[in-house]
């Protein structure tokens, strides 16, 4: 039986044990993800991080979690309330639905019936992934509008700005894992991978995922809509008590589902690693185990999200928005069509090869001409100042004082017989 | 369900495409896609001179090949290529040719920097009006460039939107020619508020229509399992699907159609955006749109709902009724030039409608020839309005045109015969044109439709001669505005327009010849 | 499942953008609406696409939905520019151009 | 009313997925089930915060947060002015995004389109390439 | 020997037609030539040099013609619109003759006439001059168009130059006079538009599936429309014609236009234009619809007869000069009106010949009108009083003119009035009846203006303040008026010449009409003289 009709024959109650466990699975591993932010951010930093509660700090998640319920929730005079409230619920009830299409394992018996380790396998499962990520920042940006103050507005705006920019990239980076596997589905893409993995395979597209992924959840380096040096937290400034939780833990799933996402693509998936799949004919790819090789897989690039946020310094806006739009989306698109020109090499024909040849030279003069030129990046421009208030430009440099030449003083002392007060212009240098 | 296709199914092959029918339209897209790199790359002093080039390059090649494919024999009942959407036959090639011409005209006009100093487009549309920096750019000498591929996209859009065998293609047509305009209808120098508030209404205005007749479409769609026209007629013909998806998607792709027309009662945007819009772009709008649009109507009443005209026709009598009603009686209010002039194109609008609803061979040459004629005839008389300015640019009020035959008798003159022209006077094409379209009219036994178009021509014809009556009857007034003396460019399209509205006028059998040799293909 | 249940849905949303584009005095929210009708004729033509068991419908709703892109587009960037002018988006404010 | 009208629609719904299990809405089921726990999670956590904690008044606290400073009277819901670098994001977003719309099905039939595909989707990228590119040297892609 | 049979094949052409073409040609040219002139004796010496050359033209045209030939004459075909059968296709009947040797004639005495007149100001007189020869080269080809399509091109061309004439060159009321003149005029050609290609249309069904808008074809063929059709197309044509000639309820716009006009074009309005409407009765609504007209008869000669009284009734109140001419020439077009469709031979002889006569009479008058008003500058009757001890000669030549209006026997109009009043007798005795009141009527109008503004103690604004002061001036040598120059006398000289002349011997010009006017009857498909219902 193929995937989907073994997912088809699922009774209710299967239906709804899995539900569970995906909702258990990623609070808990936000929970545990969140600890062990702190405790590696620590030992990265030379210091212990969260030690008190529990060994280890272990405790500490749910030491906050009990904690937070009792503070008091503020929300703003100036707040639009039903948009505040409802925004929260609008940022983490997507989040899961990522998570639903993931192929956690392969086929496995629960309680005598047969199944697989997933909740459903979507013939559009990618876009269901890409769909709940956009969804979800409709919460980012109601959350910043609805709190009524200039910080979370542009905090959540700028969020937004980040998170569709990277979107993007990640979604062309997807595309050519697409062009490998012809199918939406996850669980094809996962089966599509023998021997190697695209991570490999599609090396590029790896990195401009693994970037975009960064970009994507707004986590360090490139946090910025929650640049406390200038944005205090972004857009859930205004928020507190468990609304601000609630944020808290959708940025963490966020970070699981690309996480899951990007080993799913990426990374063979619930595939035991190169190497262990070849022990006893693949014993380790079968039954419960793939499910480890999965968890295994999100833990090592949470840990890689957790590793970056404590090497690397956050990014400036617009260096990020230029990496974005500028970096990643073209070589995307480069890289696309390169593959697809090595999938159908074979049956290429001249027309075809004029055509590619004739977009390659185009590409390239379009490189050179994207070099920037020296002019004045002013020209042409209208002078800002003259509005409702004066900005001084942007580059202000205060000008030295002319040295006077020889003429001009004799003209400036021509003139002060007519301009009394020409003289306490001279500083006495010349 | 496109993942659920198995990949091993049978390679799609490339679609036939008959490269020397369509190749127009190539060389126009490709060309606005050139100028959009050209913005991207030519630095702004060269970007004028550029620009203009390769429009006006792009629009002559267009009209080479055009020529070319003409007189090379192509088949004679027309053909159809890109899988069916586009039709090449009789009748989309006139339009074509109309176009091709009109759009040089327009680009010509678009292109003028002598009337006003740097062109009638804003320099840089983002500044905010009003401004310091909105009066500094007032003053320079630049100009939006991009205003040329907009127009090139616009125009190859309404060489598809005529083509266009299938509703989908006619749709995307249909948002190729509008967006653009829809853009450039904000980029007026002078006046920069009336022309953004001209721009927001048509684009609203525009967006609802389109719906409008996208659902047309989709219920179509549902009706016949195809958008294709000639499948749609086919379903009309003999299908027992319910009469109410054919006739609601026909009235809702109608409605869409009929606005893009300003046609009757779907004018409301016209005289606003006619008014507010920067004048050459009016006179694009007013040429090439209504051509484009007419063509559209003629193909989907013709080949899509031929059959099923008993049920329509009457419908549409009301709306030709209402449009030449409104075009002609609001008209005679009206006491700026620009908005004299749109509801002067909601009334011809209804003339051409009459054509339209004729169905038949006479109808559709009949329109064809009146739209050729119309275009050329309004693109001359924007040009001509474009020259009349006072200090505040143009100066369109009608009481300053008082007495204008006094200040400049070539220019009043000229006016004047276009005027003629549109309220039908023999020895214009103007008269020719609805003689043709009556005829057609009349031969459909649709005589009382026709008897009110003519008192509505009548009645429209008293808002023209107002205009003739003020520029040569009035004394001028003392700080009336003065003529500015055309570069060439405008003075080519003013040109064109009048010796083309003068030749039909005269010897309009060959063109009627052309409008009259074949029908639609499908 | 009888289709005829999305085709009323999309006409109801239809409709419903329609009258909001009559009635609503916000540029924004009146091109809002107009998207809204575009949405509903995407299920229309799902729908439809479903009904006559063709993949056609399907293809349409990406050529409308990319149409309605554009129309963002271009629709956000001319009722900006107004709205930055004149601090309203409201259309009852654009009046400078009357009969 | 709609309520109304909304269950009984679900009901069907549930029936329709019972009879044909291969039913491709019947597949989105569980989905919907992961959406109404995590947004009941969600909403039931958010009024658990307001319910349990404490209420103690103070104006200052209900003013906008800014670094303690007394906030500047500035409206931001209804006449707030957003930096017009976001719209052009925006924008921007739209057409990437539309782009990648198409990508996806082409991708998925890349083979069977073979070398036309190719020729294909090398048109549709240079052709937005060319607005990419107008972006890019206008300034588009710049934040300051 | 000129004779081209019916239907004409395109391209081929009489011996004449060349006269024809020049006569069509020649004031266009001249007037396109006067227009780019700057200096305004230049113009009007080259306008009157032109008009003299296109009357001369008239005499070969004249002597080409054939009375008893076929019934277009002189023609001349070529293909204009092929898919709408449309010929560029010009000949003359006799009627049509007559009418362009009138034009031949008015043109020079116009432009004689207006030689004094003082153009608003800053309106150069090159335009005046222009225009007037354009609208001569339309008023030609109005009545020598062989194909209705062409005829309603020249129909409509007409109306241009005249609006620009009286609407730059009128009165103070001039742009109101223009406009209305304008729009009843174009209403009028609209409808007629609609019949144009009501015909067209119709055409087909009996002309073997091939539309057609050539005269003779259409006149041959057109008799076999069911009476419905000729009805509706009649109508078309007739409203057209009723405004152009205007009949009563149609008639307002004349006044105006009239009062307003310039003298020299006031003369061509009534003296040609509106001849166009009688014209096309007798060249379109008949033969066209035969049996419509016959079924409509009865509501023209109403319409005829109330014109007729209607006009005079209100001559004879009048107070304003010029608009007395307009009302004098509405009761004659309800005469000509009469006339034709009381269809007798000699009615409608009669009211041919009254066409020309009336332009000659009503011309004759208008210009002496325009004399006095230049001299006292003034068009109120009331400020004017014994002007005949001042200027004997003007007051005889108004008097004259006078009694050539009121159909005094031994001047021309007599000859056509009293043909139609025995032509219709028969057919019509009521409206014959009716229609000799209107010359008893007509007696009334001319001689009490005339005693008003001659009779008397000398009056007139103008006069007086020449003069100096009101009342004293009884001396006539003391008014500083004159009697007419030379040039007036040469102006009128031909008129006087002419209408005494045709009152005595109108034999030439009834010879010419004759045969058109049979062949007109006959196509009605009366026999002459007994008809009618």
């Amino acid at each position: 039986m193929t995937r989907a009709e073994l997912l088809a024959d699922d009774p209710i109650w299967l239906i709804l044990l899995k539900v569970l466990f995906i909702f258990l699975f990623a609070l808990l591993t936000a929970m545990i993800t969140v600890w062990a932010e702190r405790r590696l951010i620590g030992r990265m930093q030379n210091r212990p991080g969260p030690n008190r509660v529990g060994p280890f700090g272990l405790l500490q998640p749910i030491a906050d979690a009990i904690k937070m319920p009792f503070k008091e929730e503020v929300i703003p005079r100036t707040a639009d309330k039903v948009t505040y409230r409802l925004a929260p619920v609008l940022a983490l009830a997507p989040t899961l639905i990522g998570l639903s299409v993931m192929p956690f394992g392969g086929q496995v018996s629960i309680f005598g019936e047969q199944t697989v380790l997933q909740l459903v396998d979507l013939p559009v499962g990618v876009l269901v992934v890409l769909a709940a990520s956009s969804v979800g920042v409709y919460g980012i940006v109601l959350a910043g509008w609805s709190s009524g103050t200039p910080y979370p507005l542009l905090g959540g705006l700028r969020s937004a700005a980040q998170v569709i920019s990277y979107e993007i990239a990640m979604g062309l980076a997807i595309v050519a894992v697409i062009l490998q596997t012809h199918s939406l589905s996850l669980g094809d893409i996962v089966d599509g991978q023998h021997g190697l993995w695209f991570g490999l395979s599609l090396f590029p597209a790896f990195i401009i995922y693994i970037i975009a992924m960064v970009g994507e959840t707004n986590r360090a380096p490139f946090d910025l809509p929650e640049g406390e040096s200038e944005l205090v937290a972004g857009f859930h400034t205004e928020y507190s008590s468990m609304k601000f939780v609630i944020f808290y833990i959708a940025e963490y799933i966020n970070m699981i589902v690309v996480s899951a996402m990007g080993a799913t693509l990426f990374l063979g998936g619930y595939k035991a690693p190169w190497g262990i799949d070849q022990i006893n004919n693949g014993y380790f790819n079968t039954g419960w185990w793939p499910m480890l090789w999965f968890i295994g897989k999100i833990g090592l690039a949470l840990f890689f999200f957790i590793w970056i946020r404590g090497t690397l310094p956050r990014y400036r806006y617009d260096q990020f928005m230029k990496l974005g739009w500028k970096f990643l989306v073209p070589i995307s698109l480069v890289f696309i069509v390169a593959l697809t020109v090595v999938n159908v090499a074979d049956q290429m024909t001249v027309t075809g090869w004029l055509i590619i040849g004739g977009f390659a030279v185009l590409l390239l003069i379009a490189l050179v001409m994207m070099i920037p030129d020296r002019r004045d990046p002013r020209y042409g421009r209208v002078p800002m100042s003259g509005g409702s208030f004066p900005v001084p430009p942007i580059d202000l440099q205060i000008p030295s004082k002319p040295r006077r030449t020889k003429q001009a003083r004799s003209r400036a002392g021509r003139r002060q017989t007519v301009a009394a007060g020409a003289k306490e212009g001279d500083d006495g240098v010349s | 369900m496109l993942a659920l296709q198995p990949p091993t199914q049978a390679p799609i092959g490339a679609p036939e495409i008959e490269y020397s029918a369509i190749l127009p339209i190539l060389i126009l897209l490709g060309a606005a896609c050139a100028g959009v790199l050209v913005e991207a790359f030519v630095s702004k002093a060269n970007r004028w001179a550029a620009q203009v080039t390769l429009s006006l390059l792009a629009i002559v090649a267009a009209g080479a090949s055009f020529i070319f494919y003409v007189t090379d024999a192509p088949p004679q009942r027309g053909l159809t290529t890109l899988y069916r959407t586009i039709a090449v036959d009789r009748p989309a090639l006139f339009l074509w040719g109309t176009l091709l011409a009109l759009g040089l005209g327009a680009v010509l006009l678009i292109a003028d920097r002598t009337v006003e100093r740097g062109g009638a487009f804003v320099a840089t549309a983002g500044i905010r009006p009003g401004t310091v920096q909105d009066r500094v750019q007032a003053q320079s000498g630049g100009m939006q460039t991009e205003v040329f591929p907009l127009t090139l996209f616009a125009l190859s859009g309404m060489m598809i939107f005529c083509a266009a065998n299938d509703l989908l293609t006619m749709f995307i047509a249909l948002e190729v020619l509008s967006l653009p305009l829809y853009l450039m209808c904000g980029l007026a120098r002078r006046r920069r508020l009336i022309s953004q508030e001209a721009a927001v209404k048509y684009f609203l205005l525009g967006a609802f229509a389109s719906a409008f007749f996208l659902y047309g479409l989709a219920l179509l769609y549902g009706y016949a399992g195809s958008v294709k026209l000639a499948d749609i007629a086919n379903a009309a013909a003999g299908s027992a699907a319910s009469d109410t998806l054919l006739f609601g998607g026909f009235g809702l792709l109608v409605v869409g159609l009929l606005f893009k027309a300003s046609v009757g009662p779907f004018h409301a945007w016209t005289p606003d955006v006619y008014q507010g819009a920067p004048t050459p772009i009016t006179a694009f709008m007013a040429a090439c749109t209504k051509v484009a649009a007419f063509g559209g109507i003629l193909r989907v009443l013709t080949v899509g709902f031929e059959s099923t005209s008993w049920e329509w026709r009457g419908v549409l009598w009301v709306v030709a009724i209402a449009s030449m009603v409104i075009g002609a009686v609001l008209g005679l209010t009206q006491t700026d030039v620009k908005r004299m002039l749109a509801y002067s194109s909601i009334a011809h609008a209804g003339f051409l409608l009459v054509g339209a609803i004729a169905l038949g061979q006479e109808g559709l040459s009949g329109t064809l020839f009146y739209l050729l004629t119309y275009g050329f005839t309004t693109l001359a008389a924007f040009g001509v309005v474009s020259l009349v300015r006072d200090s505040a640019g143009e100066a369109t009020h009608l009481s300053k045109w008082a007495g204008l035959a006094k200040r400049s008798p070539v220019l009043a003159a000229v006016f004047t015969f276009l005027l003629l022209a549109m309220a039908g006077i023999p020895l214009t094409s103007g008269f020719i044109g609805k003689f043709v379209v009556f005829q057609a009219g009349i031969q459909e036994g649709m005589t009382p439709l026709v008897v009110i178009a003519l008192i509505a021509s009548a009645v429209a014809a008293f808002f023209y001669l107002r205009v003739i009556v003020l520029m040569y009857f009035s004394d001028p007034a003392p700080d009336g505005p003065s003529v500015t003396v055309p570069g060439m460019f405008t003075t080519v399209a003013i040109t064109l327009g009048v010796l083309v509205t003068l030749v039909l006028g005269l010897v309009p059998a060959f063109a009627l010849d052309w409008a009259s040799t074949g029908t639609f293909a499908f | 499942m009888t289709p005829t249940y999305y085709l009323l849905l999309s006409a109801l949303l239809f409709t419903i953008g329609a009258v909001g584009v009559l009635v609503r005095r916000n540029a924004i929210v009146v091109f809002m609406c107009v998207e809204l009708m575009l949405n509903a004729v995407n299920l229309t033509l799902v729908t439809f696409a479903r009904i006559n068991g063709s993949l056609d419908g399907q293809v349409m709703a990406f050529f409308v939905m990319v149409v309605a892109a554009a129309e963002v587009v271009v629709g956000l960037a001319i009722i900006m520019s107004i709205f930055r002018t004149r601090r309203t988006a409201s259309v009852d404010d654009a009046n400078l151009l009357k009969y | 009313m709609v309520g109304g009208v909304g269950v009984v629609a679900q009901t069907e719904l549930a029936q329709t997925l019972a009879q044909s299990g291969s039913s491709e809405l019947g597949s989105y089921l569980p989905l919907v089930f992961l959406l109404a726990l995590g947004a009941l999670f969600a909403g039931v956590s958010a009024t658990l915060g307001a319910l349990v904690g404490p209420k103690r008044y103070n104006k200052a606290k209900l003013e906008a947060y800014e670094c303690g400073i007394e906030p500047s009277p500035q409206p931001v819901v209804g006449g707030g002015r957003v930096p017009v670098a976001y719209y052009l994001t925006a924008m921007l977003f739209i057409l990437f995004d539309i782009e990648m719309v198409f990508l996806y099905p082409f991708a998925v039939t890349a083979d069977a389109l073979g070398v036309f595909g190719l020729v294909e989707i090398v048109l549709f990228i240079a052709t937005v390439g060319f607005a990419y590119a107008y972006v890019w040297r206008r300034g588009g892609l710049d934040w300051n | 020997m000129n004779t081209v049979p019916a239907p004409m094949a395109a391209g081929t052409s009489g011996s004449g037609a060349a006269f024809l073409l020049a006569l069509l040609l020649l004031p266009l040219l001249g007037g396109i030539v006067v227009a780019f002139m700057k200096d305004d004796r230049m113009a009007k010496v080259t306008a009157l040099t032109v008009s003299l050359i296109e009357l001369v033209l008239v005499v070969p045209a004249w002597i080409a013609f054939v009375p008893n030939g076929s019934r277009i004459q002189l023609a001349l075909s070529a293909d204009w619109i092929p898919s709408f059968g449309v010929h560029f296709s010009l000949g003359i009947d006799g009627i049509a003759l007559t009418m362009i040797a009138l034009i031949g004639i008015l043109t020079p005495i116009v432009i004689g006439g207006s030689w004094a007149d003082k153009l608003p100001e800053g309106r150069g007189a090159a335009g005046f001059y222009s225009l007037l020869l354009v609208m001569q080269t339309g008023m030609v080809g109005v009545f020598a168009a062989t194909d209705v399509f062409l005829f309603y091109v020249f129909f409509e061309a007409v109306l241009v130059p005249m609006y620009f004439l009286v609407g730059r060159f009128g009165g103070p009321r001039r742009q109101y006079a223009a406009m209305k003149f304008f729009l009843y005029s174009l209403l009028g050609g609209l409808v007629m538009l609609a019949s144009v290609i009501g015909l067209f249309v119709v055409s087909k069904d009996y002309n073997g599936g091939v539309g057609t808008l050539d005269w003779q074809t259409l006149s041959n063929v057109m008799d076999q429309a069911p009476l419905s059709t000729q009805i509706w197309l009649f109508l078309g044509f007739f409203v057209a014609f009723a405004i152009k000639a205007p009949l009563v309820p149609l008639h307002t716009w004349l006044p105006d236009a009239t009062a307003e006009a310039p003298i020299g074009t006031g003369v061509l309005l009534v003296g040609v234009l509106d001849k166009i409407g009688t014209f096309g009765f007798l060249r379109y609504c008949l033969p066209l619809f035969p049996a419509a007209s016959k079924e409509l008869a009865p509501l023209v000669l109403i319409l005829s007869v109330l014109g007729l009284l209607y006009g005079a009734i209100l001559a004879t109140g009048q107070n304003d000069m010029k608009r007395l001419m307009a009302y004098i020439s509405i009761a004659h077009f309800g005469f000509i009106g009469l006339g034709i469709f009381a269809f007798s031979t000699q009615s409608i002889a009669g009211s041919a010949l009254y066409m020309v006569n009336h332009g000659l009479a009503t011309g004759m008058l208008f210009l002496v009108v325009g004399m006095v008003i230049a001299r006292g500058d003034s068009r109120l009757i009331s400020d004017y009083g014994g002007l005949s001890k001042v200027t004997p000669l003007l007051a005889g030549l108004f008097l004259f003119g006078g009694l050539a209006a009121l159909s005094l026997p031994g001047t021309n109009s007599f000859v056509s009035e009293f043909l139609v009043l025995v032509g219709s007798y028969p057919n019509a005795p009521v409206y014959a009846i009716l229609g000799a009141v209107g010359m008893i009527l007509a007696a009334a109008y001319v001689l009490w203006a005339y005693q008003r503004v001659f009779q008397g103690p000398v009056r007139g604004n103008a006069l007086v303040s020449v003069a100096g002061g009101p009342g004293t001036a009884t001396d006539p040598a003391k008014v500083g008026i004159k009697d007419l120059g030379v040039r007036e006398k040469v102006v009128l000289a031909p008129l006087v010449i002419l209408i005494i002349f045709l009152g005595f011997y109108p034999a030439p010009v009834l010879d010419v009409l004759q045969p058109t006017v049979d062949a007109t009857l006959q196509s009605v498909g009366l026999a002459d003289p007994v008809g009618g219902k």
